[in-house]
């Protein structure tokens, strides 16, 4: 579904990323774990196509889309859930998905995202810029789910959210992955969670991929060491 | 009895209706180290933005060395004698590292004053102790806008550290460290807390652990529980909102 | 001609003053707030707008064809903007600063090609018959009004333009897709908006409204080389005070501009007038320097 | 070793322009002392553009400050007592306004044409500044006042000899203009000071306002964090700027003999950035040159080919800003890279970014 | 690196220096260099560069009967830019670097003020074809246009004759409309009329609403206009948009000749009067043969106006006083020009003063829908020039030495 191959990228004059090689199946369920700063959210960007490689090469669905340009990787099926919700603030929570439906060239919005995010039907005509932390969350979700992607990526979804509303997306994940048979790569700091919902893990380290492997057979305290704790 | 270097009193800030902040206090002592955790969205980075006054608060005050700043000017906080450093490391990228140091140093920061050659007396030396600090010695001519993501982490430290000032504020010091460097960067909050206040943002419960001092916990804008970092493991709310999700914390 | 009548009249034509900078400037407000781009090459495109006025003029005859070369300025100005942005204004992007001295170098390429090819002269354009005459009224408190015809039509069109750039921006699909790119353009891009397309349009019809300004423009003044210079720079001014991208603070200030022109040069001259504007301007920023309208929110503030 | 040879292309230099007068015609030696007078303007305009980021589309203001200040002188003397400037006879005037008088002695106006233009310069981007407007805003609101000057110029002719502006001078300083002695002597105090600004700027800017300065294109917001008010620098930059303009205008007119509105508004405002943004908008020799390099261009191509003028000037604009950003200074360090092994180039998403941010910040600087 | 970027800064400087050696030369035997300085760009160019072409004309016909002093007149032609310190600069180019004898060009009083001292430093001539606000007289400029004297005095004559006391002044914001109803204004008091009005837009201005307001407030007989250019389309077509035609209230224009008439299109300015002293329409041999050589030389459709007249005129007095002058020596020719006595040309006879300015016939005009002028009255012959209004300016006289 997706193959990253020795993928760096710069900030600025800085090398962030070096030489990343990650894949995921269709329909599977990957962890990219790592400490803050380590290049998670810029290898997303990279993957999403928001920040350019420097080199190596990203394939999608058996396309190489290292040169293209975020939105046609959108329209090729990569849902995008950016760290800080990336909300439209002037716009209501019908517009938000709309725009996600309208931009992935998809027609209207599909009913299993109501059903995914019931509490969404009823502020569909409130601003973006006024819902609740956990609210824009589950929102973000949706918007991205409304183009019926193939691969949902999403950093940090848990970050900052209410306990009761981490719940909720957690089952919504498992239900996009399980029901819905879509690929996710989730970036998360919640380790448990991340583990009860992963087939396979990263670890990143200084711009590096340092570890994978799948939670069945690794030992999570080794995983906390790699993580610097 | 000492009186507070820094008391935040009842502070509110609010955007679009939404309180980033709600009723925040907190009281500083001279010579010592607060460490803020909490979730990412709790309000920390706010809080810090709140003191040095880059966002202003629709209610409550700050005050520094007991003098009201809540709406002083962010420079004249600053000459006050609090310096921040951010979370993205901003730092200055056309100049070089160690001019870098030397601005943060400079203790003439008025505008009339900044047309002599020389450095004032005690900020070369300054800019050089820190620039050995931080170990840039060797790229002291580089622009800096040339270091790696975790070298501009470190003269951002540095920076912070060459201004002398009273209070520091850390957001995230430790992020994109190895342990060994997040290590060192402990060791040196807690040898500078000999002079200097230092409030401390961060996520690396490891970090925290060592800088061995008392912690906050916020969540949603609002404090939640102050002590050590021994009672904050223990308490079972906090566990259940923010540590009980981090399980790398307990483990630590 | 009474006090009322004078007001009423000078208040109208403080209106028409501003519909003409409306026009100009909204497609400055769009490109500026969505792409954070200046184009000092704006005021040609009102010069295009007129030039292709006049050459519809000629060709076209009756009493519809100023209806024809309304749609021939815009669409020609449109053409002309799109190709702007595509040879110069996108290798900009991010450099605001550099676009405004970019343009200004094909403004002056412009001026000159208009001079080459219909003469240093300027050109003009006979408005319709049936816009010439006022509308007067002959009693009552505003007995001795007049208003020309041409004006109320530059005005409706003004209204007109506005509307549909509202309505369109408010409900269309490209309207949505605008208002995201303008909140967040990487989450725009993320959710499939294709940018350079939003970027392409938005530039293209800003300087298709210009064309249209300098059609109506056409209706009262000569069309020549630099009739644009003397406009942009009132339009930068509207921007100014409007506040970044918004269409409502554009109108609202180029409908305050127009009537503190109006009324100030009943007082004194037509120079100073100019001058006192600016002095105007000067003293709003210290009390708003964001413009009249800002939308100030969190995402904003962490960007 | 290195040091001796710069230091002695500097003296070769020097000794060139210096020389100047025993080998150039009579003509080239008038354009080039008044594009050397030019050069101090533009040594500003790189402080203020180049090092602090502050672009001004007004500086024709400045400079056209320092210039009627120095007419204004130029012309009292000229005069036989009791008697007052033509344009003023002619527009109505029967006495020489108060505010004239104090330009009668050439002190008062030598320091009125630099100081002058630096204070309404202060003045004016400290209301700016003070209030965070900058950049493009920034921009904007100095071509209007460079719009508005020259409007009132024009205006107020019975002050300011209006659309005519100020000229045939007679004398400067007891000497008459029109002896060649006086020429070449005029040429070399214009060289001189140019030398002394250009040393000045860059005494100023290596010293600690420099580096804030280049901090504040930076950042102006880390800045501010670090203890600086970067308002107050900026106002003092665009006061510096404002005060060499000022010299430069009254140099200018002593070459030139006629000071207009038509030589103060937005087009020869604009056109002075240009010839900075052409030589390498950081770099103090570079501007120099650029300037040179443009008025002579100018001059020699509106000789040859004058319907051409403006559109070689429009396309020089437009490669200039996009292919060589750092105008002719840039181009030893481009060919230098050219023979240097290089990253791959940025793509087009990387500049986005940061429009973004531009956007956001616009009006209002935010982190 | 640094070093580099100096050496190369410095090399080109250098360079630059030695541009200027090789720069001088000379005129060839045979051969004789005039100026022709107009702005050929900018927004005086659409007035100029008329001009332009009929002084060009002029030096073609000097040529084609023999030249002068057996040498053929080589034009050089310099841009303005419509800038006066390019005028200036220009200038003293043609006069140092191609040693022109003497340079036919301005516009502008301001062009006109700042190549002024450039012709007294190095004691060359200007010939300046264009109606001013007088109040100059130097020896190194010969003033072929107006004197306000011989074309506004007149027109208030006319006006006053007329029965239109109550005037509004209009002009656009510069020295001449200034200056011109600075006089107006005394003489219309003297003569017992009302000044109800006088406003200025800044040259270029293209907004008229509130001055035709104030026009509508004062109820003018008669409107004198010194609006320049293009401002007079604008003006014109608010004025009918805004219902007030040339029969309630007529304009009197200084600044609208044939060419101003056929780029605002006729229909537009039809009616209005004008002052000048050349019409299109002038009856007399030389006006024929000069219409059909310029048409002939620059398209059917070229037409003709007043400046343009004395741009050409210039020329061929130039010749004749450097035929009579037996030298090129600027203060030899201009000494010869004032004393060549009357001369036909298409404006009628003219003389030079020995003011330097020239004798000239006033006419006004009425513009008719062809876009020519019905000439409706003509001075008593040719007017002595008087760069100074008595009235205005009291005791003030033109010496030149």
């Amino acid at each position: 579904m997706l193959s990253v191959e020795g993928v760096s990228a710069d900030y600025g004059k800085s090398r962030v990323l070096e030489s990343i090689d990650l894949t995921i199946d269709p329909g599977e369920s990957v962890t990219l774990l790592g400490r803050n700063g380590v290049g998670k959210t810029t290898l997303l960007r990279t993957i999403v196509g928001l920040h350019p490689a420097a080199a190596g090469k990203i394939a999608f669905a058996g396309e190489n889309v290292t040169r293209s340009p975020a939105y046609l990787r959108a329209r090729k099926g990569i849902g995008y859930v950016p760290q800080g919700r990336g909300i439209f603030p002037h716009l209501t929570v019908s517009e938000n998905l709309r725009l996600g439906a309208a931009a992935a060239r998809q027609g209207p919005i599909p009913d299993h995202v109501y059903d995914l995010f019931p509490v969404l039907s009823r502020l569909s005509q409130r601003k973006g810029g006024v819902l609740s932390g956990g609210e824009q969350q589950q929102l973000a979700i949706a918007r991205a789910m409304v183009s019926q992607p193939r691969l949902l990526i999403l950093d940090e979804p848990t970050e900052g959210i209410q306990p009761s509303i981490v719940q909720q997306i957690e089952e919504t994940l498992r239900e996009i992955r399980g029901r819905l048979k879509v690929a996710i790569l989730l970036v998360e700091q919640y380790l448990d969670f991340a583990w009860s919902i992963a087939d396979r893990f990263y670890v990143m380290r200084r711009g590096r991929i340092v570890e994978q492997g799948s939670p069945r057979d690794s030992d999570p305290t080794g995983i906390h060491h790699l993580l610097g704790v | 009895m000492t009186s507070p270097l820094l008391s935040v009193e009842n502070i509110t800030v609010s955007f679009d209706g939404f309180n980033a902040l709600d009723g925040i206090s907190l009281q500083l002592m001279p010579t010592s180290i607060r460490v803020l955790i909490g979730p990412n969205g709790a309000g920390k980075s706010t809080l810090l933005d709140a003191i040095i006054g880059h966002v202003r608060p629709s209610s409550g005050r700050v005050v520094f060395k007991g003098r009201d700043i809540t709406h002083m000017e962010e420079y004249r906080i600053v000459r006050d004698g609090i310096c921040r450093k951010f979370q993205a490391p901003g730092v200055l990228e056309s100049l070089t590292v160690m001019d870098n140091l030397n601005l943060a140093a400079r203790r003439r920061r008025e505008c009339w004053r900044s047309f002599s050659r020389g450095v004032a007396g005690g900020t070369y030396e300054q800019a050089e102790r820190v620039l050995k600090l931080i170990d840039l010695a060797g790229k002291r001519n580089l622009p800096a806008g040339q270091l790696s993501h975790g070298e501009k982490q470190w003269l951002e430290i540095g920076m912070v550290v060459a201004s002398d000032a009273e209070l520091l504020l850390l957001d995230e010091p430790a992020a994109g460290m190895s342990h060994g460097e997040s290590e060192q960067t402990a060791a040196l909050i807690r040898e500078l807390s000999s002079q200097h206040s230092f409030l401390v943002i961060d996520h690396d419960m490891a970090f925290v652990d060592q800088l061995d001092a008392p912690v906050s916990v916020m969540h949603m804008g609002r404090m939640l529980k102050e002590g050590t970092l021994k009672e904050i493991r223990n308490d079972p709310q906090i566990a259940a909102i923010y540590l009980g999700r981090d399980k790398e914390a307990s483990v630590a | 001609m009474g006090h009322a009548a004078i007001i009423a009249g000078q208040a109208f034509n403080g209106v028409s003053v501003a519909s003409i900078l409306l026009l100009t400037a909204l497609g400055l407000a769009l490109s500026f707030g969505v792409m954070n781009v200046i184009n000092m090459a704006h005021g040609e495109m009102l010069m295009v707008g007129g030039y292709l006025a006049y050459v519809a003029s000629r060709i076209a005859h009756g009493p519809m064809a100023f209806l024809l070369a309304l749609l021939l300025s815009f669409l020609g100005a449109t053409l002309l903007g799109a190709l702007l942005e595509l040879t110069v204004i996108q290798r900009l992007y991010g450099r605001p600063l550099d676009t405004l001295l970019a343009t200004w170098g094909v403004s002056l390429i412009l001026q000159q090609g208009a001079r080459s090819l219909f003469g240093a002269i300027g050109v003009e354009v006979v408005a319709p018959r049936w816009l010439n005459g006022s509308f007067a009224v002959h009693s009552g408190a505003f007995a001795g009004l007049s208003l020309p015809y041409v004006r109320i039509f530059i005005v409706a069109l003004t209204a007109v333009v506005l509307v549909s750039l509202m309505l369109f921006i408010a409900r269309t699909r490209w309207g949505l897709y605008l208002r995201a790119v303008h909140q967040d353009r990487e989450m725009a891009q993320a959710l499939g908006v294709n940018t350079r397309w939003v970027d392409l349009a938005v530039f293209a019809v800003g300087t298709g409204v210009a064309g249209l300004a300098g059609a109506a423009l056409a209706l009262i003044a000569p069309v020549t080389p630099t009739v644009g210079q003397n406009y942009v720079v009132y339009a930068f001014l509207v921007v100014i005070v409007g506040g970044m991208g918004s269409l409502l603070g554009t109108a609202l200030a180029a409908l305050s501009i127009g009537l503190i022109t109006a009324g100030a040069q009943m007082f004194t001259s037509v120079s100073l007038a100019d001058v006192l504007l600016l002095v105007l301007v000067i003293v709003f920023i210290q009390f708003r320097p964001q413009g009249i309208v800002f939308k100030r929110s969190r995402v904003m503030k962490e960007a | 070793m290195k040091k001796r040879l710069e230091l002695s292309f500097d003296a070769a230099m020097l000794a060139a322009l210096a020389l100047a007068p025993f080998y150039l015609s009579s003509y080239h030696l008038s354009l080039l002392g008044r594009f050397l007078a030019l050069a101090i303007l533009s040594l500003g305009i790189s402080l203020i553009w180049g090092w602090g980021g502050i672009l001004s589309l007004g500086q024709g203001v400045f400079w056209g400050l320092g210039a009627y200040v120095l007419a204004m002188h130029l012309k009292l003397t000229g005069l036989a007592p009791g008697d007052i400037p033509d344009f003023m006879m002619w527009s109505g005037l029967d006495h020489l306004p108060g505010w004239w008088r104090l330009f009668q002695s050439p002190l008062p106006a030598l320091v009125g044409a630099i100081a002058i233009p630096a204070a309404v310069a202060a003045g004016l981007a400290w209301l700016v500044f003070d209030r965070r407007v900058r950049g493009v805003y920034f921009a904007l609101i100095t071509q209007a006042l460079a719009l508005a000057f020259s409007t009132l110029l024009i205006s107020e002719q019975a002050y300011t000899g209006g659309f005519n502006g100020l000229t045939d001078f007679t004398t400067i300083f007891g000497r008459v203009i029109i002896d060649p002695g006086f020429q070449r002597g005029i040429y070399w105090i214009t060289l001189a000071t140019l030398a002394l600004c250009f040393l000045g700027c860059r005494w100023i800017l290596n010293a600690s306002f420099g580096k804030v300065l280049l901090a504040i294109r930076d950042g102006e917001s880390r800045v501010r964090f670090l203890g600086y008010n970067p308002a107050a620098y900026k106002t003092v930059a665009f006061a510096l700027a404002g005060a060499l303009a000022g010299l430069s205008g009254a140099l200018y007119i002593l070459h030139v003999g006629v000071i207009s509105p038509a030589m103060v508004g937005v087009v020869p405002s604009i056109e002075m950035v240009i010839a900075v943004a052409v030589g390498g908008r950081a770099s103090l020799p570079g501007v120099i040159l650029g300037t040179l390099l443009v008025n002579f261009g100018k001059d020699w191509i509106s000789s040859a080919m004058p319907e051409v003028w403006q559109l070689a000037m429009g396309l020089l604009f437009i490669l200039v800003v996009t292919v060589l950003p750092q105008g002719l200074a840039g181009i030893p360090g481009a060919a230098a890279r050219l023979f240097r092994p290089r990253r791959k180039r940025q793509e087009p998403e990387a500049p986005r970014r940061e429009m973004r941010k531009g956007a956001a910040m616009a009006a209002q600087e935010k982190d | 690196m640094r070093s580099l970027l100096n050496r190369y800064v410095k090399l080109a400087v250098l360079c630059l220096c030695g541009l200027g050696v090789c720069g001088a030369s000379s005129a060839q035997n045979g051969t004789v260099k005039v100026g022709v300085l107009h702005s050929l760009s900018g927004t005086m160019a659409i007035s100029e560069v008329t001009v332009k072409n009929a002084t060009l004309l002029a030096i073609d016909q000097v040529n084609a009967s023999g030249g002068v002093l057996g040498k053929k007149i080589v034009p050089v032609i310099e841009d303005g830019a419509s800038d006066p310190a390019i005028f200036s600069q220009k200038a003293q180019k043609l006069i140092q670097q191609d040693r022109v004898v003497t340079v036919f060009g301005g516009w502008t009083s301001a062009s006109r003020k700042a190549m002024l001292p450039v012709f007294e430093r190095f004691h060359s001539l200007l010939w300046y074809p264009v109606q001013f606000e007088g109040n100059e007289c130097s020896s190194n400029i010969m003033y072929s246009g107006a004197q306000p004297n011989q074309q506004i005095l007149p027109a208030l004559d006319w006006a006053f004759e007329k029965g239109k006391k109550r005037i509004f002044l209009l002009g656009s914001d510069y020295v001449f409309p200034r200056t011109a109803n600075l006089i107006l204004k005394k003489h219309i008091v003297q003569g017992g009329g009302t000044v109800v009005g006088e406003e200025y837009v800044p040259l270029g201005g293209t907004d008229f609403s509130s001055i035709i307001t104030k026009i509508e407030i004062a109820k003018p007989d008669a409107v004198f206009s010194t609006l320049n250019g293009d401002s007079n389309v604008s003006f014109f077509k608010q004025l009918a948009a805004a219902g007030i035609t040339q029969a309630r209230m007529p304009v009197m224009s200084f600044s609208i000749a044939e060419q101003e008439a056929k780029s605002m299109g006729p229909s537009l300015v039809n009616g209005s009067f004008a002052a000048w002293n050349y019409f299109q329409s002038l009856n007399n041999p030389d006006n024929k043969k000069f219409i059909a050589a310029y048409k002939s030389k620059y398209g059917k459709d070229a037409v003709l106006d007043d400046p343009m007249v004395h741009g050409y005129v210039d020329v061929l007095i130039w010749a004749a006083a450097v035929k009579k002058a037996g030298s090129f020596d600027p203060n030899a020719v201009r000494k010869a020009a004032t004393e060549l006595g009357w001369t036909d040309s298409p404006m009628g006879q003219v003389k030079f003063a020995d003011n330097q300015s020239l004798y000239q016939t006033a006419y006004v005009g009425q513009l008719q829908p062809d876009g020519q002028f019905k000439v409706l009255w003509q001075s008593k012959g040719a007017l002595r020039p008087e760069p100074y209004d008595a009235l205005a300016f009291p005791g003030k006289r033109c010496v030149v030495k």
